[in-house]
Order: C-alpha cells, then structure tokens, then sequence
C-alpha cells in the first residue's frame, strides 16, 4: 500500500494531461467522469492510507527516484508520510472530490469544459505533491505547479482581459515569495549541505544555535515564500483580484488549499523555526497585522467574492499568529477547518452567483433566504464557523490560537487583544453578507434552483463545518508538545463571548436597523477611512506607484535599446569620416597632387628627423 | 572518420537539396529533413557502439584519447594545423542537440519558404554542418575556421528569406561575430605563437595548447579575445544587439537554429576553450563576467517585457536565459556549470518550440505585432496550450527542463557570490512578468472572432510533442543528461584547478 | 652575356616576340581575331617560358635577378594578363571599332611588369615600371565612349609622372649618398654614408618609399586609385589592380630587403604609419561606396596596408616572405575572380558598375554569383578562402613582431570592411525585377576556374605553403 | 677644369629648387599643358641630380640614367600631349579642374 502512494497525485495528473490531449474526442460526461472521479478515486487511497495511519501510526518515505544528483548536492523525487501529510492530504482530496463536483454543475455551459476540469486536476495532483514531498526542492516543485495552477484558472475566461490581469498579478507577486523561498534553499543548501526535511532538522541541531543569524535569514527568506503564497502582509493584494476565476476555483485554491500552503510549509519546517525566535515573532506579527487589516476591509466590500477573499486573508493570518506563537496544532487544525468552513461559504455564493447570472453584489442580492434555502443554510453554518461561534468547527480551532497567544511571554496578551478585535470584525463583516445576501427584500429573482450536484458537496460541507471541531488531528508526532497551561477563565469567557457580540452588532445594523450608524459613517473621516479600507488599504496603489509603474516605465525607456546606440554611435563616426573622406575625393586632380605633396612632407618628416 | 562523416552527410545533403528543387518545389524540404534525420541515426548508431558510453569513464582533457571519439589527420603541417575531431560528453550533448533542433527547424519551415526552396534547404543543412564542426573541432584552426563559415549560410537565411528589415539584420549579425571572430583570430594566433616559441613546435590542437606556458599579462588579454567573441555569440550583455534584430528578421528555420544551437557554440567556446586555456586569467576575470551575466539576466528581462513584437520578445528572453549560461560557467563549481549545460540544453527546445510558434503566428497573421493579437487561444486553441507550455517552461516551472538549469546555476553561484545570486534570482520574477505578459498579448484577451486561422496540424503537433517531450524528460528526470556532462564537467574543473568557495 | 643567362631571360624574350610579331601582323592585316590568338599563345609561351626558367635562375647582368621568387610572380603577373586579355575580348571598343594596338599594349605592360619584378637595380626598374605605366595610360583611354576612361588616363598619366619623379628624385639623393645603383649596392654603402650624411639617405629613402607608395596607392598617395579603377575599362581595371600593383610590391619587397632597409628604425615607422592609415582609411573610404569599382579600389588600398605589415615586421619572423607571397597571390586571384565578374556584368557601360546593378546576380547567373561572393569573402578574409589563409599569414607575422598596434588597425579596418563585402553580396541575393539568366560561357569558365583557385588555396594551402617556402 | 668644381650639395640643392618649383607648378596650374611642362621640369631635376652624382662619383651610371629619363619623360610627353588632345575635343577645355566627372 505504502508504495501505491505515488498514485495519489499521479491519478489526477495522468487525468488531467488525458483531457488536455483528447479534449475534443471526449463527451462532456466523460470529461465529468474523469476529472470528479481521478480526485475521487485518489480521496478513496488518502482515506484508505489515513486509516491504517490510525491503525499504525508509522512515518515512511517512498523514494520514486533520483531527481537531480550534482556534487554533493542530490534531490530525490520522494514521499513523506506522516500525520501532517495525512492532514493536508485529506482536506485537499477530501474537499477537493466535492469542489470538482460542485463544479460539474457550476461549468456545465462553459464550452471548456475539458480545459477546466484538466486545469482543476492539474492542481490537485500539484498540490499533493506539495504537501508530500519529502524535500523542499520537490516541494518548490510543488509550489510552483499550484501557482501556475492558480494562474491558469483565474484567468481561465481569457477572453476578459481583466482575468488575465488578475492572473498575472497572482502569479507574479507570488513569484516574489517563491524567489525569497528560492533563495531560502539556496541558503540551507549552502549552509547544511541538504534540502531533505527531515536531514535538514538534523543537520541543524549539529550546526545551529537558537538565535544564529543564519537560521533567522533562512526563516525569513522561507517566511517570504509562506508570505506570498498564503496572501499575507505586505503580498496580500493578489487573492481579492484572483476572485477573477470560476468560483469553484476560488473555493478550492484560494481558500481551502493552495493559499495555506505557507501555513504548511511553516509547520513543516518548524524545527529550523525553532533556531530562530524572532522569525517566529515576525511570523506572528505578519500573521496578526494581516487578520486585522484584511478584517476592516472586508468590511467594505460589497463584491461577495472578495468579501469571502479578504475573510480567507484574515483566517489565514490567525494561522500565522498560531505558527508564530508555537501553537502548531492549532495553526493546522484551523487550517482544516478553515478549508471546510471557507469551502462552503465559497460553493455557497458560487450558488448564488451561478443562480443569479453572474451578480456579485451582495446590495443587489437580498431576500434569499426563501429563494434558495439550501444555500442558506449553508452560507449560515459557514458564517456561523468562520465567526467562531461555540459549537461549530471554527469554535475550536480559533479558540485554541487565542489561549494559545495569551501564554506567550511579553506580547502574549496583545497577541490574543489583536486576535480578539479580529474575531470580532470577523463576527460582524460575516453576518452582515448572511443579513445583506439572505434577509431583506427579494431585489433579484434567482433564475433556477442548484442541482443535486452541488446540494450534495453543500450539505457534506455543512456537516464538516459543524462538526469538524471534533476531529482529533493526528500530528502529536510530528510537532513538539505544546506546554499548554490553561488560562484565566475570564480569558476563556471573553474570548467565546467576543463573537456573539460581533453578531449581535451586525444584526442590530444591517437587519434590525435599531443602531443607527448612518450619522457616524457618513462623517468625513469615517467616509475617507471607509474609502481607505474598500482600497484594501491602498497597498495596491502604493505597489502601482513604487513598483509596478517605475517598472513599466524603465521598459518603455530601454524598449528601444540603449546599449545599441553605442554601436550606433559606431557607426554614426564611421559614416561621418567615409562621408568627410569621399568628399575629399573631389575628383581635382591638384587636391591629389596636394595630398601627395603632404604625404611626402610628412615622410620626409619622419626619416629626416631621425637622421 | 565518423565525425567527419556527420558533416560531409550535412554538406553532400545540402547539394542535393540545391538540386532536388527541379523535382519540384516540396521536394528540398523532404530531402532536408531526410537528411538530418539519416544523420542523426548514423551518430546514434556510432554512439551506441561506443563502450565508454556505459562507463563513462571521465575524459581527461590534455588526452585525446581518453575521449569518446578523436579522429586526428594532417592539413597543414607547415603550421601544426590538423584536422582533429573529437568527442566527449559535452560535445555529445551538443552534437545531438543540434541534429534533433536542426529536424524541427526543418519542420518549422516546411510551409513558410515560398521561393528557393532548394537552397535554403542548403543553408539550413551547410549551418548545421558548420555548428557539428564548431563542437567537434579541437583543432583551434578547425574550430575557427567552422566557427566562421557557419555564419555564411546562416546569413544568407537572413538575407534572402527574412523578413522585411532582412539587410540591416543579416549584416549587423555577421558583424558582430565577425568583428569579434577576428579578436579571437588574433587571440588563437597569439597563443600558438607563444607556445611555438616556448617549444619550438607549431601545434594548433586543443590538447597540446592546455599546457601552453603564459605570462599573466598576456593570457589576460589573449583570454579576453575569446572571451569576446564568445560572449557575441551567447549574446551576453552588453554585446547582444545583434540579437534581437536577427531573431525578428530571420525566417522561423533561421531563428530556431539561431537561438537553439548557434547561441550554444557561445557558451561551448566559454567551457571549452576560453576558461580551459587560460584558468587563471579566467579567475582573475570571473568577476566582470558574472557582473556581465547578472546585467543580461536582469536587462534581458526588462527589453523582453517592453516589446510589443512577437519574436522581439523571444529574442530578449534569450539573452536573458542565456545570462544564467554566462553565470554558470564564470560560478565555475560543478553545480552552476551542471547547470550552465543544463541550460543551454534546455533553452535550445524551449526557445525553438516559441519561435516556432511566432513562425506560425506570422505565417497566419503576418505580423508579429503583439498589438495586433489577442485572443488566439479561441481561435487556435491547440497552437494556445502549446504556447502555454513553452511559456510556462521558459519562465522557470518546476518539473520542465529549464527550471532545472537555472536552479543548478542559481545555487552554484550562490555558493560563490551570494549577492550575485540574490540579483540574478530576480530574473525568476522579471522572468515570469514578460513570459506572462507575451501570453496575455497574443493567446488570451479579446478574441477576434472573425479570424479564420488553421489550429497546428498534425507536423507542427509532431514537431512539438517532440520539444515538449524533451522538457519534460529533462525536468523531471535530468539525471541522464547530468551523467553524460558530469565526468566532462567535472575533470574541467579539476584540470583547471580552480578551487572556488562553497561547500564543493 | 651567355645562353643560359639568354634561358633565364625566356619569359621576357617571348613576351618581347610577342610585341614584335603583333606589330608586324597589324602592319599586315588588321585582324582582331588573329591578334587576339597571338596574345594568347605569346602569354602562354611566356608563361612556359617562366617554368623554364627556373632551371636558369641567375643575376642577368646587373640589372636583372632571375630567381625562383621572381619567376613565381612572373608567372602570376601572365597569368592575369592572359585573364585581362579572354575578358577584354568583348568588353569595350576601341575608336576605330577594332582593337589590336591595345593588345600589343597589354603585352608591352606585361613585360614591363616582368622586368620590374626581375629588375635588381634602379635602372630597370625605373625602365620596367615606365614600360608597364606608360603601356597603362593608353590601355585606360583605349575606349572610344564616354569621357570618363580619358580623364582617368590624364589623372593617371600626370600623378603617376610625379610619382615616377618623386622616385628618380629620391634614387638621385640615394646615388648621390652611395654612388651605387643596384639595390644590393645600395644597401652595402647606405650603412657607411648614413654615418656621414644622414640626411641624404634618409631624404632619398623617403622619396623612394613615396614613389613607390603612390603605385601602391597607399594613404595619402591613395587619391588617384577611385577614379583610376573607375574610369578604366574593366577589364584594365583588373589588370592595374593585379599586375601593375603586384609588380611594384614585388620591387618594393626586392628594394626593401636586398638594400636591407629594415634596419632603420624611422623607415619601419613611417611605413607603419602609411600601413595604419591605409588600412584604416580604405575601410573608411569603402564604406558607402555605391561604385563597386571604386569600391574595390579603396579596398584595395586596405588590402596594402595589410601587405605592409609583413615588410615592416620582415625581421620578427621566419615566414615573412611565404607570407608576402602568399597574400600577393591570393590578392592577384581574388581581384582578378571579383574583376572577372564586373567585368562581365558592366560589359562596355561605365555605368553598369554601380552595386544595384548586382541585385538579383544570384538568379541569374550562379556561377558567377558564386565567384563574385567567393571572391568577396576572400577580400574579407573568410575562412576556406585564400583572403583568410593571406590574413592569417599577415598577423602571425605581426604577432611575431609584437606589432600590437597596426595588428588592431588590422582589426578595426577588417571589420569595418566585412560591411561592404558583404553589402556586394546581399545587394546580389536581393530579388530584383531583372531576373532573365544571362549565359556567358567565357566568363563561366574563367570565374570558375579562378574561385577554384581561391579556394583551393584557402582550403588545401599546404602544397603551396611548401612551394613558396621553397621560393 | 678647377673651376667647375661645384659642390654636390649646391647642385643637389638647385635640383631640389628645380624639382619644387615643378610640383607648386603641378599644385598650382590648372591647363594641361602647363601641367605636362610642371612634370618635365620634376623628372629633368631628378635627371640633373642624377648627372651631378654621376660626377661627384666620377661614374658615367649618372648621365646613362640621364639619358633614360629623356626617353621616358619623352614617352610620358607623347602619350600625353595625345591625350591633351582627346581632352581637347571631347571636354572642349585644357582646364584640368573641368576633369572632375568622377568623385566619392
């Protein structure tokens, strides 16, 4: 079984290279069947490799074969397995199996059919092998494949230049991460001589020590890569643009999988993390400061999509500040639940949205809640989790990121203050799209029902949503034990209060309407902040002028080659003298003779005056 | 006599070429194609006769006959010159590189040559035919004299069948080399003549000038002379304006050819001959030149992403790519100059397989105006996804050959230079930005649905799958190409005895 | 003087009969045909004559030395008289419609060549460099149309009669000094009387080199050499290119190391003065030219620039003199190769010379494209040419000399030169609307039989590196 | 004959004088025949040095080569007085400046 691993990713990828080759051979059922059933079949072998895991707890490597082996440097392609593997590897199959089938309905009209369903495999096979790789260059592998992955798929309607756009911004400014992570390898290949995982945590318990330097700038280098992937602080501004995709996409790649993958590969490498404090503080600073900022702005929104994507920024900061304060578990538990919570929440508007001929507005939506009552349910169960409220998945994950920042020394407790204005935010900005979308009145009408394809990965989700709390997540072997030291109760209380309150303000001002904001929103500064936070800060703005512009600019500069103007001044010089040449050739004869006259001079010159 | 072979099947084959045309017009094509492909075979076959091959026992270089092949016969005894051919993994990789490019370059012009048809087969089949030369001659004499007339034909694909700035194109390539060419003349003549006054002998082969005794001074400016003319042809900054013109102007077999092999005899001198020859003067110069591939990288990137024209675009990234080659070879540890091969292996398909595209784009749409473009995914949606492919490859994915390449050179050289590295890894990013940027043009936005435009039929599939194949091989299991080009690489650097930093 | 000093003197006896029997037969018939024949076969004896010779090699009384060298060049001066004359066949007219006075010109020139590149001594020379100039003017202002051939043979006639006095004038100072004539004598007495009087050695040696320079044409006695090669039907455009500047060289390289010249410092300065600047200069001047034959004769000035090299770096090399003949050989053919074609193309019409009237020459007639591009990339120095085998020569011996500042003169002005090389060319693979074939079985063959050579002696030089060693 | 016994030098020097004045003649004048004459005065100061060389150094080389540069300055003239005269009909001038078709 073990060896058999191997097929998990190939199964999705040799399905996704058939329909990009037989595209046009293959009946729309066919490419249906092909693209939910590879990942099924591939969730089927995670399922069976997860129970005997929980049978037999036992960490293997199957190693395929050699990748690169130059020097001393060598990199397998090979496969870990262990109970953090086997976390990643369920959400990404699990979920992964009721996004496709979700998108079986979503895409039926589009005529690339074929061409989404290969991408979507493409990417779950990437992913896996992100999440299996037992070294960080199959690892980067990995992580490229997903953001080309990521890439094609926002821009999948190329027709919309504007896709394009939001593709390449994805792509690229995630590449800036990848280049950090690059040189992040670079930098532990250079100093302990292996890109294995696990020989790498050995290596650096021979050679390091806590506090080094070089263990901080690898950190870094690695928490940039984290950084980009994940849409953290300060390159966040690609995930709200990459909403540009089919909506299944966005639920499956930019909530539950690909964009945690920094979370992942923190925790995976935590023990180098260990060797340097202060990138764990960063970490969590980053993490924090991006749940808050992403917080006020979804705030604002009133494109669904982004609100949704500015929420997923938000939860996966949280997991930064858990990674940052050591709560490793808690970091990958939320990432769990976040995937089944943020899935949902993301089918559910792909519902709306494909129900309501492609309206993104939630002010233009409204009065749902009779219409379309599964996706009600949903988006409630979703919000209900994403707002932690007690019970729901979210619940636990989040409350253990909060007690667990509170036992931080120092900054612990405005660590789990920021947290807490968070959860609030969070609390609010959700119940206001369930009270916008779902209450209200009807302003348009839906025009058709969803089909069982996308009622069954809804309700399955519910399910997770509420319940995930309860799964025990089997990596006590992978992370170190947490000294967990329980709190204060009234740290507890509040923490579990904080939520309800948020929902309670947001029913009181977007459905009730008894607290009356409009005097204090429309003051000026509250105008300009809103206008601030609907800019996502402006941090777009500012990239457009320090980088994107500057850069633009210098390649229209150099577009017509300044190097060559040497070589035109070369031969500017060149044609003047033939020019002032020729027209010495005037065809006189006396000028001739003249010429020759000086040229006797100048010999005369020269031998006489050595003599 | 093998090696010679390899060639004299080129040169006979172009002559037929010439005069199959009065058999008809398509007939040249097939005869080209025919001849390569003969060609090629005849090598595999020799290879495969060949028992080091298995062993791979590691060629020291000052001894020809630890090489695969050497072939050696008297040309000019007045002067030591000889016709010496020899073999070893590097050139092998070349050699077969070559021959499989110069198939696809046929198939990329099996439609779009409409007048002469006979000679430009001729002048694809004689530039073939000078680049084995070029990686088999270990004869500095041969080696220049192929160096040189490889240009010939090559210019006359230029000039007689390119595109509408054909003259200015052709001539600024020829001189550029030439001019360049000269410098190394004048550099090769140097060193014989040293060694000749050393010794008393005159000798022109590679094995015998390796222990040629020089004074510092003079092998620095002799190094320099190679160094020029190779650093034309790589094209490294900031001697690569020749590029670009005749990559636009060329004519889609041309540009394949150019960009797929003849910028490869660039990076070939480099590792062959001008570090080899003069190490020490080398060290003392690797600086500059990693600067110089550094400044390729990243300017490369830049004029590629302000271009608005197809192949422009193209012609840039490969000056870019080809920066990493100048990188791997001046890191010179065996995982940059690993990579260094790597690259020049893999950007040889990668690059190929885009100017094929903007061959056929052009032949469709005639221009290559990116401005002009937009939406051809819709209507050729075959030729899009192909397009993607190599897009994706060129900017460095995981899992296709050039990723490989640069990884290997990124982290040699950051063993070496780490702030050299930190800067030619933005060319990762710069990379992605014009790769992106020429899909978005030409494949993706607004589709023109009035276009009536033929998808890629079954040759160009062929010729591609062809390419693609070969990334994909050399990006998830390079290993085979890393064990041909390793003893080479490997006794390079100890030959050289240059111990640079790193763990290595 | 006995018979076998009359053996070593075959090839200037017949060429001598030949003038001889040519003017008797025009005084009998006028008869083109027939002078045409005579011409031919006095050459071939003539150059019979030069194999012959060889077995006699002597010094014919003071004046003349025959030698192995000599004979070479001999040899090579009739054989461009015999192209100049298949191809003067039907190329221009003279007044009277017929042309055999013209004939008995060309072989009056060819002798006086002969004599020069033979001549040991002042007398001679100035007698066979006269003869060959003289013969010149009048082969130039032969055709009757147009007024450009006679304003060429005027410039030619008055310059190269200051050039021939600037000479004799310098050849008096040198007697004066030495009281010697001869070369040989010259150099055993120059030493001596530079002691006592500098300034006449010197002054002559300047004048001498001046005269010689301007034949030559090098920078700045160049100016004659556009509008001469232009002006000049084709046919004798080739043959001043070839013969007439062969000869001089030839004479200049006998001066030069008979009177053992190098050894003064301040003459291998200015010579490598004049070198630079014509290397340079040439290019230059060639750049834009639209004229091919004005073109080709500004390259020809750079091509003597780098002839110089060799002279000037004489005594750091063991190969100087295979060098210098080998790149006057390879000049001679590939001069005549280019000429040859012109020739053909421009026929009679002065006009006919301009580049763009090349265009298309590839569909037309491919062999003499063909040649004409051989011919080209040997001017350029392209490898399996003789021009790189020559050029090759040229900076070994420059190397060997340490001559590192005329060697980037060379440089410079041979990539400056690869432009309109190869502008000829691609003007001739452009498509024009003129693409009827024109066959020209004479031509062919001679275009054929001398890009042959070319590359025969670029490619397979080994045989004839051996020769000239031996020479 | 004591009388006679000129200096070479002096001699020299009025031939140098001799061969100067017939170059600024060549330099100077514009009508051919003006121009020939320059030419005959250059080549007969050569021949003069020559003849007073052949005398310092009591040989009779000196007026041989006086005698060959008659002839051939007399060949030079003939050939060139028959162009003057195509020159004459066909540009309808002596004016050498006119003969400027060819330039570049």
């Amino acid at each position: 079984m073990r060896e058999l691993i191997g097929l998990i990713p190939l199964i999705p990828l040799l399905s996704s290279a058939t329909l990009m080759l037989f595209a046009g051979h293959l009946s729309r059922f066919a490419i249906g069947l092909l693209g939910v059933g590879s990942v099924g079949i591939a969730a089927i072998l995670t399922a069976k490799m997860g129970i005997d895991f929980l049978g037999n707890p036992e960490v293997f490597k199957v190693t395929l074969w050699t990748w690169m082996q130059v020097g001393t440097f060598s990199s397998d392609v090979a496969f870990y397995f262990d109970g953090l593997t086997l976390v990643m590897m369920s959400v990404i199959t699990g979920v992964g199996f009721l996004i496709h089938l979700f998108s079986t309905e979503f895409m039926e009209e589009d005529v690339s059919y074929a061409r989404y369903f290969a991408y979507l495999n493409m990417f779950v096979a990437a992913m896996l092998i992100l999440v299996m790789a037992d070294n960080l260059l199959l690892l980067y592998l990995g992580w490229e494949g997903v953001g080309v992955c990521s890439y094609l798929l926002v821009g999948f309607w190329y027709q919309n230049s504007a896709n394009g756009y939001a593709a390449r911004k994805a792509f690229i400014v995630t590449r800036i991460g990848d280049t950090l992570m690059a040189l992040g390898l670079f930098l532990l290949f250079t100093e302990l001589g292996t890109l294995d995982i696990q020989a790498l945590g050995d290596a650096a318990k021979d050679k390091w020590q806590v506090g080094d330097s070089m263990p901080l700038i690898a950190c870094l280098l690695i928490l940039g890569g984290a950084v980009g992937k994940s849409a953290q602080l300060p390159l966040h501004t690609w995930l709200p643009d990459a909403m540009a995709g089919p909506t299944p996409v966005s639920a499956l790649i930019h909530a539950a999988t690909m964009v945690t993958a920094g979370v992942y590969l923190i925790a995976r490498t935590h023990e180098l993390y260990l060797f340097a404090p202060i990138a764990m503080i960063a970490v969590a600073l980053v993490g924090l400061a991006t749940s808050l900022m992403a917080a006020f702005t979804a705030l604002t929104q009133h494109d669904i999509k982004r609100i949704l994507a500015y929420s997923t920024i938000s939860q996966i900061g949280y997991m930064f500040l858990a990674l940052g304060v050591g709560a490793w578990t808690a970091g990958i538990f939320h990432l769990m639940t976040h995937a089944f919570f943020k899935a949902l929440l993301f089918l559910g508007s792909g519902a709306i949205i494909h129900c309501l001929h492609h309206e993104h507005n939630i002010f233009k939506m409204g009065g749902l809640r009779t219409r379309m009552p599964v996706t009600f349910w949903s988006f409630m169960i979703g919000s209900a989790a994403l707002a932690a409220l007690p019970m729901t998945s979210g619940f636990f994950s989040k409350d253990q990121i909060l007690l667990q920042a509170y036992q931080v020394d120092g900054i612990g407790p405005w660590l789990w203050f920021g947290g807490l204005v968070g959860a609030l935010l969070t609390a609010v900005y959700s119940f206001r799209l369930v009270f916008v979308v779902f209450f209200g009145q009807v302003n348009t009408e839906p025009d058709k029902d969803t089909g069982w394809r996308m009622v069954i990965p809804l309700s399955l989700l519910c399910i997770l949503a509420m319940m995930g709390g309860w799964i025990i997540i089997p990596v006590t072997q992978v992370f170190p034990l947490a000294v967990f030291e329980h709190p204060a109760h009234w740290v507890e209380y509040v923490s579990i209060a904080v939520p309800i309150v948020g929902v309670i303000i947001a029913y009181l001002i977007f459905l009730g309407g008894q607290l009356k904001v409009d005097v204090f929103t429309n003051s000026f500064v509250m105008q300009k902040l809103q206008q601030f936070w609907f800019s996502g800060w402006r941090i777009d703005w500012l990239y457009d002028q320090l980088l994107v512009r500057p850069y633009y600019g210098l390649a229209r500069a150099l577009k017509l080659e300044p190097v060559d103007n040497f070589y035109r001044l070369v031969v500017t010089i060149s044609q003047t003298f033939n020019q002032w040449l020729s027209a010495g050739q005037s065809g006189q004869m006396r000028r001739y003779i003249t010429s020759m006259v000086f040229g006797l001079i100048v010999l005369l010159a020269i031998l006489v005056r050595a003599s | 006599m093998l090696m010679i072979n390899l060639i004299l099947i080129l040169l006979i084959g172009g002559v037929v070429a010439i005069f199959s045309e009065r058999l008809g017009a398509d007939v040249p094509r097939k005869v080209a194609l025919a001849v390569v492909i003969i060609d090629l075979i005849y090598l595999l076959i020799a290879l495969s006769t060949i028992p080091q091959l298995e062993t791979l026992q590691a060629p020291v270089p000052s001894d020809p006959e630890t090489w695969l092949m050497h072939y050696s016969v008297e040309w000019i005894p007045a002067f030591g010159i000889k016709i010496e051919l020899a073999l070893d993994g590097l050139s092998m990789l070349m050699v077969l590189l070559t021959l499989i490019l110069g198939a696809v370059a046929v198939s990329a012009s099996w439609t779009d040559i409409k007048v002469r048809q006979g000679f430009f087969e001729a002048n694809l089949l004689w530039t073939l035919a000078g680049v084995l030369g070029v990686f088999m001659a270990l004869d500095l004499f041969l080696f220049f004299l192929f160096w040189e007339v490889m240009l010939i034909p090559m210019y006359f694909m230029i000039a007689i069948w390119g595109h509408e700035n054909r003259g200015y194109a052709a001539m600024k390539f020829f001189i550029f080399t030439q001019a360049s060419g000269l410098l190394m003349l004048v550099s090769i003549l140097a060193l014989v003549v040293i060694h000749h006054g050393n010794t008393g002998v005159w000798t022109f082969s590679y094995f015998d000038l390796l222990s040629a005794q020089i004074a510092a001074q003079t092998a620095f400016w002799l190094m320099l002379g190679f160094f020029v003319a190779f650093v034309v042809k790589l094209p490294g900054f900031p001697f690569h304006t020749w590029l670009p013109d005749a990559h636009t102007q060329a004519p889609t077999a041309g540009s394949v050819i150019l960009a797929g092999i003849l910028l490869k005899t660039g990076a070939y001198g480099l590792i062959r001959f001008a570090v080899p020859l003069f190490p020490q003067a080398s060290m003392e110069f690797a600086p500059v030149a990693l600067w110089l591939g550094v400044a390729g990288v990243i300017y490369g990137a830049i004029l590629a992403f302000g271009q608005t024209d197809f192949k422009r675009l193209v012609a840039y990234s490969s000056v870019s790519h080809m920066g990493f080659v100048l990188l791997g070879v001046y890191a010179w540890n065996i995982l940059a100059l690993q990579g260094a091969v790597m690259q020049m292996v893999a950007h040889g398909f990668s690059t190929a397989a885009l100017f094929m595209i903007a061959g056929s784009l052009q032949e469709r749409l005639h221009t290559r105006d990116m401005r002009e473009m937009g939406g051809l995914w819709q209507n050729m949606p075959r030729m899009g996804a192909i397009a993607m492919f190599f897009i994706v490859a060129s900017l460095g994915l995981p899992g296709l050959g050039n990723f490989v390449a640069e990884f290997l050179v990124l982290l040699g050289l950051f063993q070496v230079d780490r702030l050299l590295a930190v800067i030619a890894a933005l060319g990762l990013i710069t990379g992605a930005a014009y790769s992106l940027l020429l899909m978005q043009r030409s494949f993706q936005g607004e589709p023109d649905e009035t276009r009536q435009l033929v998808d890629f039929g079954t040759r160009e599939m062929l010729t591609m799958a062809v390419m693609m194949t070969a990334l994909i091989v050399l990006g998830i299991y390079p290993q085979p190409i890393l064990d041909i080009s390793r003893p080479v690489v490997e006794s390079l650097i100890s030959f050289s005895s240059i111990v640079t930093g790193g763990s290595l | 003087m006995n018979g076998s000093q009359m053996q070593a003197l075959m090839p200037i006896l017949m060429l001598s009969l030949t003038a001889i029997v040519l003017m008797i037969q025009a005084s009998i018939k006028r008869d083109e045909k027939a002078t045409w024949i005579i011409t031919v076969v006095g050459i071939l004896l003539a150059l019979w004559g030069a194999g012959y010779a060889r077995d006699f090699s002597q010094p014919v009384t003071i004046l003349l030395q025959v030698d192995n060298w000599g004979l070479f060049f001999t040899a090579l001066v009739l054989l461009a008289s015999l192209v100049t004359v298949v191809l003067s066949q039907d190329s221009f007219s003279s007044e009277g419609g017929s042309k055999e006075e013209y004939y008995l010109l060309l072989v009056l020139s060819a002798l006086g060549a002969v004599i020069l590149i033979q001549s040991s001594h002042m007398a001679s020379l100035l007698l066979g460099m006269e003869l060959m100039g003289v013969a010149l003017y009048a082969m130039i202002a032969f055709p009757k149309k147009g007024l450009l051939p006679l304003e060429a043979a005027v410039k030619y006639l008055v310059l190269s009669g200051c050039a021939s006095a600037i000479l004799l004038f310098g050849f008096a100072l040198l007697y004066a000094a030495t009281g010697e004539l001869s070369y040989k004598g010259i150099g055993e007495k120059a030493a001596l009387a530079y002691i006592s009087n500098p300034l006449l050695v010197m002054a002559g040696t300047a004048m001498v080199t001046a005269g010689i320079a301007f034949k030559l044409s090098l920078v700045p006695f160049h100016m004659w050499t556009p509008d001469v090669y232009q002006g000049a039907p084709t046919p004798v455009t080739g043959f001043l290119a070839t013969v007439s500047k062969g000869a001089v060289f030839v004479a200049l390289a006998r001066i030069y190391m008979d009177a053992e010249l190098h050894q003064y410092e301040s003459l291998i300065l200015a010579l490598s003065v004049l070198a630079a600047f014509s290397m340079l200069i040439g290019n230059l001047l060639a750049l834009l030219q639209e004229d091919i034959k004005r073109l080709l004769a500004y390259s020809s000035i750079a091509h003597f620039g780098y002839l110089l090299i060799v002279l000037i770096a004489l005594t750091g090399s063991e190969m100087a003199s295979e060098a210098v003949t080998f790149y006057l050989a390879a000049y001679i053919l590939t001069t005549l190769g280019a000429f040859t074609v012109i020739a053909r193309v421009s026929r009679e019409d002065q006009q006919k010379s301009q580049i763009s009237e090349f265009e298309g020459l590839f569909w037309r007639n491919k062999i003499q494209a063909t040649a004409l591009t051989i011919a080209m990339l040997s001017f350029a120095g392209i490898p399996l040419t003789a021009g790189f085998m020559a050029k090759f020569f040229v900076i070994n011996v420059a190397i060997q000399g340490s001559h590192w500042f005329l060697l980037s003169a060379l440089v410079i002005g041979s990539a400056i030169g690869i432009y309109y090389y190869l502008r000829i060319i691609f003007s001739m693979s452009k498509t024009s609307g003129n693409d009827i074939g024109f066959r020209d079985r004479s031509g062919d063959i001679t275009a054929l039989l001398l890009t042959v050579l070319i590359l025969m002696l670029g490619s397979w030089p080994q045989p004839f590196i051996a020769f000239a060693g031996g020479l | 004959m004591e009388g006679l016994n000129i200096p070479l030098n002096h001699i020299l020097l009025i031939a140098s004088l001799l061969f100067v004045i017939g170059m600024l003649g060549l330099m100077i004048r514009r009508n051919i025949i003006f121009i020939l004459m320059s030419l005959e005065v250059m080549l007969n100061s050569a021949a003069l040095a020559f003849v007073a060389a052949g005398a310092h150094w009591g040989q009779p080389d000196g007026q041989i080569v006086f005698m060959l540069i008659l002839s051939i300055a007399a060949a030079e003239v003939a050939v060139g007085l028959s162009l003057v005269l195509q020159v004459q009909r066909r540009f309808r001038s002596l004016d050498m400046d006119s003969l400027d078709w060819m330039r570049g």
